[in-house]
């Protein structure tokens, strides 16, 4: 395992932690690393920061996730990595659409031509608002910004115009944006969550039509999705058997 | 020239999927079958849905590879819709199946016939319910019933996948000698310790070596059975490239099975092999993919 | 900062020479305990001259190595000298014993203490008079007959050196349980054939494996037993640097034996071990060697 | 198993040939290759040649030895190495002393400035004198050259003159050669044969003083040599027993 020594833990929210660390890898965005905490779980988690510092925002779940969200300064960070195929980060119009922290995979692309497009459950579920000149913000319940799913905020929009678009959050959602799209051709990528268990394309358990996530994505372009009969319809679970989605 | 193998059916050239390597998913396992493997052996099912080990389950840091998957599965009621994906690469898919009793064996490997599958490899390296960290393959009595019991109840080609971790292995294979083909090897215990953290890496602490670094230990099983049983081997164990493969090959070995190095060298290992192989009969002559079978034992 | 281990006989450092790696001329064993090793093991010693294998005797292909020296020994009448020529360097020299039978290891671990070994080592991984390819530390009840003989006839300390090819390696060591200490592991059973001369390359065919590709199957032994039988440890197999060492020490070992390395590193390899050792220890805010032992199992 | 194609075979007398084969291998004088034969046994045996066709000159002794002298053109050479330390290969007058097919290994070494001492149990096992432009030749039994050993030839000439003095050959002949230096100071480096097993300094069987000639040699420097109780006295035979050379 590689390890890294924590230099900083910013609470976001109630349930969700920036962890910071110095880390020499070459890292692109939407790579991941497998943060493993000894005794306990290991698990898949995206950079949000590639600075001089690498950045990792963390929505706690369960143990792994709550024990990493609460690592303090001086403490150590276990990790494989990194893994993946990062997004393509193109120059242009971008649009990033991120659902819950889904968006934190998504900052390390921000620039000046960037629009984001952050949605939630609630008004709380928002984070990173504050990183975007110009943005739309929808809550379920509308607690913050419009009321409505993140296929609701492009309604408003001309999607076409962007020369680039950037999605990350859970499959269902970005199963109703891909939907949405007509006329963006290949002009969109989609980081997905699928459960993982090696991170390195051995396993299965993250597959997607013959892809496996953890490799061949967890980035895939427009076009690889709409051949996926799996995406947003079934996958496995963590045993090996094929639930909806 | 003849890349096809005779396996009780026949398979259009000798690298197979090993089990547990990405064949879960039934659209993975097409997909692997479309990439130019021959055959793919399914992930081993049990009775039952099983939850498998939490994470860590892999250490790798080559050429050290272990796992500790737990014989995650579906269970086999669950299975069928996975096989049939599959199936539709038109090519031969074999049922792995593990099971804690000779029932169990016997029950998953009807399920498997009734699902398409095409041929049953019995798991003999899951964990004994007697014997504390033993495996059924040690066990020579149960692993010849439970081989008995399978063959009498299927019309599909029976194969045996034996456990390196015994003293015996020429008597577990005795034990196994109805099947229509031994499968050698399976993984080596194995574990490895993180010296930062101070823990063993595995969530379960022991798992299986796998790869490179077994390759040894499966040329020699294979070799031995074959020498001493002359029966239609399987093998597997670290097979990286051509080479590999023909040194299996010459040590008794009629088709051989390709996991851990899929993850250093994606799918597309198996269309590589399968030029490779070529390419390798070509260079010496070879019409006929079975004449390499043993030869180093002559 | 205390280096010393305790073994029966206290050890300046805990870095001890395998046997069978440059242990046959007192003059290399003398050299090698001068080069920073804590103690050196002597060639597995039987009682008549033996020839061993014909060359090829080793094959190496990191990280696969391989060996089948075929108990090569001079004979226990004539190791005398050697033994005397290493203790020149005033450090312990740990007689390893083979043998056919309870007698013959008895009385060549009484004629290593004559000659003045500092403790002996059981290699109870040598072949079984009546099981063909069986290694004696697959017969338990052999096992403890052995240990139990060696240790009401002599005074210094007895090591029993267990194998890997089992099925069962608690109950082996449970019946060398009277042993001041485990010696885990000896070789993993093996082979490779070359492929262009379609023939194996050892001239026996079958060898043990030893190297960096069998440590994982040595760190699963050595936490194994120290779980279930919390007995003195001394690990061996594939180490090649301190944290190789230090997991080892982690997984359950007092001491490490050190072998194949050598013709990676040469000699050298246990003062740069000791030199490693000193900086971990002192990066880790350790001073005694002990606290390192089983840290893993906690 | 390295593997070469025999491209010449060159009978040299009765029971010596050498065998030409192309090899990339970088090989120093000196150094040895573990040849083997497949089903039969493996041996070390070092290079009478270095150019584009490397050279090995084998005397038949047993089955491994006859068998690769009578390989013939177009049959494979297997083997493991180069191993060993190399002659340091100095400039200025050289004196190359070899008994028998010794000789063999100090031949890429020979130029305008060598002289060469070429002795043998009979004339039969003088070879490659004919590379030489200055010579003495010597043989036990007087049949070619004049009768005597190596040191005798040494006795007819001013050791002292040569920049650098190599020798090669059977250790109790090394041995009586050391013994004559005198102010030779380390200008001397001899090659040792003691029997090999493992080629690469694991099994302990070339072994002299705690060195191993198959990697601390077998060249050897004079000095080294005079700290080395067990040459020309004793070795390990096969079994590892302590035998008198
Ligand atoms: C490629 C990839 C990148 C990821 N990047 C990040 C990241 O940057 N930041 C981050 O916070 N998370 C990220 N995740 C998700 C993260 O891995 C999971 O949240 C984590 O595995 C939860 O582990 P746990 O042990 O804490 O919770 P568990 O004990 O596994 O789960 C507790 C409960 O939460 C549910 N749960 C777990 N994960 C999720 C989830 N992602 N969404 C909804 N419900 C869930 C479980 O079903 C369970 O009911 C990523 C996942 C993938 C596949
Ligand atoms: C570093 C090194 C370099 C060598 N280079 C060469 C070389 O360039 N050319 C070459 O011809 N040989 C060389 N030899 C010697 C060669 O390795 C042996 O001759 C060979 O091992 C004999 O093997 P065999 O199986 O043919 O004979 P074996 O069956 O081993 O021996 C048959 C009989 O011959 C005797 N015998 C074997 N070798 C020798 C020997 N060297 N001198 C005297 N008696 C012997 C044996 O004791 C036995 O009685 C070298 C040896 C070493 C250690
Ligand atoms: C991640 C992983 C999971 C495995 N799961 C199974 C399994 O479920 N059933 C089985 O019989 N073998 C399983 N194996 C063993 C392989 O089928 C194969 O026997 C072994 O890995 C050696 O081959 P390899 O070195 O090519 O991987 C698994 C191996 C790996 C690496
Ligand atoms: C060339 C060689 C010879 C060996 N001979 C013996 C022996 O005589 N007795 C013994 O108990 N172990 C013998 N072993 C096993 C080693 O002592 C050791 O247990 C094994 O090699 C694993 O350690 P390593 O990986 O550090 O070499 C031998 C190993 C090698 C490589
Ligand atoms: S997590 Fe194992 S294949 Fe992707
Ligand atoms: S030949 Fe084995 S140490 Fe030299």
């Amino acid at each position: 395992m590689k390890t890294s020594i924590i230099y900083e833990n910013i609470k976001l929210n109630d349930n969700t932690n920036i962890i910071k660390f110095p880390c020499n890898e070459k890292i692109e965005p939407g790579q991941f690393i497998m943060a493993w905490v000894p005794g306990i779980n290991e698990i898949p988690l995206s950079f949000s920061g590639l600075n001089d510092l690498k950045e990792i925002t963390i929505k706690i779940y369960g143990k792994a996730s709550e024990h990493i969200a609460h690592l303090k300064k001086g403490d150590t960070v276990f990790f494989r990595g990194p893994y993946g195929k990062p997004f393509e980060n193109t120059a242009g119009k971008k649009l990033l659409i991120g659902a819950g922290t889904g968006i934190a995979s998504l900052v390390p692309l921000i620039d000046k031509n960037a629009y984001g497009v952050l949605s939630g459950k609630t008004g709380n579920d928002i984070v990173f608002q504050d990183r975007f000149e110009k943005k739309s913000i929808v809550t379920d319940d509308g607690s913050y910004g419009k009321k409505g799913y993140a296929v609701d905020a492009l309604k408003d929009m001309d999607i076409s115009e962007f020369d680039m678009i950037y999605a990350c959050g859970p499959e269902i959602m970005l199963k109703s944006v891909m939907d949405y799209m007509v006329n963006i051709n290949d002009r969109a990528q989609f980081s997905l969550e699928r459960p993982m268990k090696c991170g390195i394309g051995i396993c299965d358990s993250c597959s997607i039509n013959g892809y496996q996530v953890c490799t061949d994505g967890p980035v895939f372009s427009l076009k690889q999705l709409m051949g996926m009969s799996e995406f947003g319809s079934t996958r496995l679970n963590y045993s090996g058997k094929r639930i909806k989605i | 020239m003849n890349l096809e193998v005779d396996l009780g059916i026949k398979i259009s050239n000798p690298f197979i999927l090993a089990s547990g390597i990405l064949d879960e998913n039934g659209y993975t396992i097409k997909k692997i079958l479309e990439s130019g493997a021959g055959a793919a052996v399914t992930k081993s099912i049990g009775m039952e849905e099983r939850r498998g080990y939490e994470p860590p389950v892999v250490y790798e840091n080559d050429p050290v590879f272990i796992n500790a998957i737990g014989l995650s599965n579906p269970g086999i009621d669950n299975f069928g819709e996975e096989i049939k994906i599959a199936l539709a690469a038109k090519k031969p898919v074999i049922g792995s199946v593990f099971g804690k009793t000779v029932e169990e064996f016997s029950l998953i490997a009807r399920k498997m016939e009734q699902y398409g599958a095409s041929a049953v490899e019995l798991n003999l390296s899951c964990p004994h319910v007697n014997g504390y960290g033993m495996e059924i393959g040690s066990d020579p009595d149960l692993v010849n019933e439970i081989v008995s019991e399978v063959k009498s109840k299927i019309n599909i080609p029976v194969y045996s996948k034996l456990s390196p971790n015994t003293s015996d292995i020429v008597e577990e294979a005795k034990a196994a000698e109805k099947s229509d083909a031994l499968v050698l090897i399976n993984t080596v215990k194995a574990m490895a310790i993180d010296i930062k953290a101070k823990k063993p890496v595995l969530s379960n602490i022991y798992g299986g070596m796998s790869g490179k670094a077994i390759k040894p230990v499966g040329i020699r099983y294979v070799y031995e059975i074959k020498r001493e049983l002359n029966k239609k081997i399987i093998g597997v164990g670290g097979i990286e490239n051509i080479n590999d493969a023909v040194e299996y090959m010459m040590a008794g070995a009629s088709a051989v099975q390709i996991g851990t190095v899929v993850y250093k060298y994606g799918k597309n290992i198996f269309n590589k092999m399968n030029n490779d192989l070529v390419n390798y009969m070509i260079d010496n002559n070879i019409d006929n993919i079975d004449e390499l079978t043993g030869v180093a034992l002559k």
